[in-house]
């Protein structure tokens, strides 16, 4: 009963988006709106501006490198994150602990 | 002491910081809280500093890496951001020291330097949402809050934590794919990423691509409303805000939602633009969602027997009124809603932590179990009676300069009948909030003499505690002190701010 | 809504990555496996990968890698390739995180059906 | 999984995935590739020698105080890196201008602050992944 009442709905949501595919723009062209002056900045400059052949590396650790520290960070939160659920603690296995369990 | 580099400081403060704690060799003890704690005030007095100079200057933009806004990254160093920023790292160091003792009762002692990690984590991400101006920005820092709120909740590693943390996690997973399709889809017409920049484009590109925009504020919205709890999507807050540990309860409750509804706000005034906001008819909805909010949430909160879970529900109506806020498009409504959000954040904090106190002390959970609970600890009590007296809004408190504004907001923009809904859903929170403070200090309780105790509860929590409390009332007594910022920053928020 | 073959076929990523995005909500919220949640959350997000990358992508371009010994040439967009390495980041990140919960609910349930858990949990609440 | 083959597999390509690993980390600003893919290569080393020659060997090669130390390492690195070009009067992560050498075009030692970053960022996402790995199987038993 559930699924077939979050099948309607999806399905409808799916009506709704594919219907909007006609009027996004189309896929491949170079007169996009989101081909613009930025990506354009990007490819004439950045060899200039970073010494990177890679444009996309130029961007991910240049222009936009400050987003990179944020997922280095995500990273780290994520190990954060599962450490303190499931990790063992080997280095810091104190004696008081040790009692806890006992 | 001007330095356009704060936000940066302070946010590499607390990175540094969050990053070096599993180094350290000590265990866990006094001299690391003394650490944690300088750290946090430095970060704060950064922020003082921040938004006095914000104040005494104009706001300003900081680009990083030093290329053009739309390049680069761009944080928008406004009025109200720098307040959010202050009151964000006020909250948390009062909760963070309230949380030195408390915490030992909750966690495993092996888990706290990771409680803490997580934590300074957790705060560097919300500052850098509030000030971040690039939309993808916005989404990586959205993401390290989403992992790090679920984890400091199933810290506890109790079985009902788990289950909570693990719809929470759903439920926020969900909320952030959404955003980001929201972010594709303004990106695929506009081809910027900058809040500013988008702004300037917007108006032209809704006459060429409607649809997109529509697709796109549509899942936007949604993404931030699961993540924000409005009234349908709401269903992972009580779970998650009751189980988690008392600190953690009070930093979701009163921060980290309010992070998310900023982004909202953002996304409806400084990105899509209020006109083409009020154009797509979005504007409408969410103040059918906002009412909602309001309403169920105080109806469930009727039924709760348990103290934590009550306080949960309250959450989602509260968050309703903010939504109302910014859902009536207008300025005034938009500046009653920042006020709210606010406010709310120290009245809920300040619940959550005397809830928290009580339960430290008694482990009673169970609001029917509260008789006299007062006489036991009056201190715990009248925190818990200043915060609730906000919630339902009389006259003195910040709850009740929240909903004056609203109504105000409410009023200027031709919807009286909303007016109603605004009482009833007072009247709502007056039933379901007096009972719990009437009991205390009425009713006798069974097998204890009626006379007055010193709190039992260390005396660190007591000091933060009260510190929430009177920031709570200060705000309310002196509304002008937050409402003049708010009301500078709303021009810049609102006009497309400073941009390319 | 008109649907003839040449729309399908010239925007056959964007449908594709609709199609995906609503599988994988379907998967989130029927199943009631936890694993096959987080598979489904996984496809959601590799849907928008699909979709960002489709928005960068332009006929006939190539890489954004400039090699300084040839000429101009037509370059693909190169933000979104470098947003979805960060979001491919993120997403590794909250598998990693939403794994470690699984882990511990089996630990305290002995099972990742959540259906089968609320049945323990509806029990241990009677008692 | 204690299969003679596999294990003398993978002792052979061991040296190669590294290898390639450590190549795509270096040429992350020339060719395709980066921190994010040589990093997970080289940490796939790692993880398929843990599962030829189980945990405890595998927990050798990358014992969880390294491991946590080039975590802190990599991200306080990043951001002593950005602060350069506060240092030098520019706003934070700033590359050319705050005299980051540049070196030549298309040459492996060029392009400032990026091949540096993206070494770091190629130790900490190797170790993050090793760490995930082991972890999860530590609590597996």
């Amino acid at each position: 009963m559930k699924k077939i009442f979050t099948l309607i709905v999806l399905g409808g949501l799916l009506l709704v988006l594919l219907s909007s595919i006609s009027e996004l723009p189309p896929i491949g062209d170079r007169t996009n709106p989101s081909y613009n002056e930025i990506a354009e900045y990007y490819i004439s400059e950045g060899a200039e501006d970073t010494g990177s052949t890679n444009l996309i590396a130029a961007i991910i650790t240049d222009y936009r490198a400050f987003d990179t520290l944020g997922e280095t960070t995500v990273l780290f939160t994520g190990i954060a994150a599962v450490v303190s659920l499931i990790g063992v603690f080997h280095h810091r296995k104190s004696d008081k602990e040790e009692e806890h369990h006992g | 002491m001007s330095n356009i580099h704060f936000p940066v400081y302070i946010l590499m403060l607390l990175l540094i910081f969050a990053v070096t704690i599993p180094l350290q060799r000590k265990s866990y003890g006094r001299r690391f809280q003394i650490l944690m704690v300088s750290v946090l005030g430095i970060a704060w007095i950064m922020a003082l500093l921040e938004l006095l100079m914000v104040l005494w200057d104009a706001p300003y933009s900081y680009t990083f890496g030093s290329y053009p806004a739309g390049i680069g990254i761009e944080f928008l160093v406004d009025e109200f951001s720098a307040l959010m920023t202050l009151i964000v790292l006020t909250l948390s160091l009062l909760i963070i020291i309230y949380s030195l003792k408390d915490l030992e009762h909750e966690i495993e002692s092996s888990r706290m330097y990771s409680y803490y990690t997580l934590v300074f984590l957790l705060i560097f991400s919300m500052i850098g949402m509030i000030f971040t101006n690039d939309m993808f920005n916005l989404y990586v820092f959205m993401e390290i809050l989403s992992i790090t709120s679920v984890a400091i909740i199933a810290i506890k590693k109790k079985k009902d934590t788990l289950m909570a943390s693990m719809k929470y996690l759903m439920m926020g997973a969900i909320g952030s794919v959404t955003v980001l399709m929201g972010i594709a889809l303004i990106y695929m017409v506009t081809g910027q990423l900058n809040m500013s920049a988008i702004n300037e484009e917007i108006s032209a590109v809704w006459r060429l691509y409607p649809r997109n925009i529509l697709l796109a504020m549509g899942f936007m919205i949604t993404g931030f409303s699961i993540k924000a709890a409005i009234f349908p999507l709401h269903n992972w807050l009580p779970d998650a805000h009751s189980t988690a540990p008392t600190p953690s309860s009070a930093l979701l409750s009163g921060l980290v939602v309010k992070a998310y509804i900023f982004s909202i706000a953002k996304i409806m005034y400084r990105v899509v633009g209020k006109n083409i906001s009020v154009d797509i008819g979005i504007a409408d909805y969410l103040i059918i969602f906002a009412v909602l909010s309001m309403m169920m949430g105080s109806v469930f909160a009727l039924t709760q027997r348990d103290i934590k879970r009550r306080l949960a529900y309250s959450s989602v109506s509260q968050i309703g009124y903010i939504f109302l806020g910014l859902a009536l498009a207008s300025e005034m409504g938009f500046s009653a809603a920042l006020f709210h959000v606010v406010s709310h954040a120290f009245m809920k904090s300040a619940l959550f932590l005397s809830a928290g106190s009580i339960i430290y002390l008694t482990g009673k959970r169970d609001v029917k179990n509260l008789d006299g609970i007062g006489y036991e600890m009056p201190i715990t009590m009248t925190v818990f009676s200043i915060g609730v007296l906000g919630m339902i809004g009389i006259p003195g408190t910040s709850g009740f300069m929240s909903k004056w504004y609203l109504g105000l907001a409410v009023l200027d923009a031709g919807h009286p009948e909303l007016l109603i809904v605004l009482l009833l859903s007072s009247f709502l929170n007056a039933l379901y909030y007096l009972p719990i403070i009437v009991s205390a200090f009425l009713r006798e309780s069974p097998g204890r003499p009626l006379e007055m105790h010193r709190d039992g509860i260390p005396g660190t929590m007591k000091v933060s505690m009260v510190l929430v409390a009177v920031g709570s009332l200060v705000i309310g007594l002196f509304p002008h002190l937050v409402m003049d910022i708010i009301q500078q920053a709303v021009p810049t928020f609102i006009g497309s701010g400073m941009g390319l | 809504m008109n649907f003839d073959l040449s729309t399908i076929a010239n925007n056959i990523n964007y449908i594709g990555a609709m199609i995906l995005f609503i599988i994988g909500l379907y998967t989130v919220l029927t199943h009631s496996n936890l694993i096959k949640k987080i598979i489904g959350i996984n496809i959601m997000e590799t849907s928008i990968f699909l979709f960002f990358v489709s928005i960068g992508y332009v006929k006939g371009a190539v890489a954004p890698i400039i090699d300084p010994s040839t000429g101009d040439k037509v370059f693909v967009n190169p933000l979104p390739a470098a947003m979805i390495l960060t979001g491919i980041v993120v997403a590794v990140s909250i598998t990693a995180f939403a794994l470690s919960i699984i882990i511990k609910i089996h630990e305290a349930y002995g099972t990742i059906d959540l259906d089968e858990i609320m049945k323990i949990r509806s029990v241990e609440e009677d008692e | 999984m204690d299969d003679l083959f596999v294990r003398v597999i993978t002792k052979m390509i061991l040296p190669f995935i590294q290898l390639y690993g450590v190549y795509v980390i270096i040429h992350g600003h020339l060719s395709p590739g980066g921190g994010f893919s040589g990093g997970a290569i080289f940490a796939a080393s790692i993880v398929l020698y843990t599962l030829a020659f189980g945990l405890k060997p595998g927990q050798k090669r990358m014992p969880h105080k390294v491991s946590s130390k080039i975590e802190t390492g990599g991200i306080i690195f990043f951001i002593l890196v950005g602060f350069a070009g506060i240092a030098t009067g520019y706003n934070f992560l700033t590359n050319q201008e705050a005299g980051f050498p540049m070196g030549e075009l298309g040459s492996v030692f060029s392009a400032g602050l990026i091949p540096i970053v993206t070494i770091a960022i190629g130790l900490k996402v190797m170790s993050t992944i090793i760490t995930l790995f082991h972890t999860m199987l530590e609590e597996e038993g």
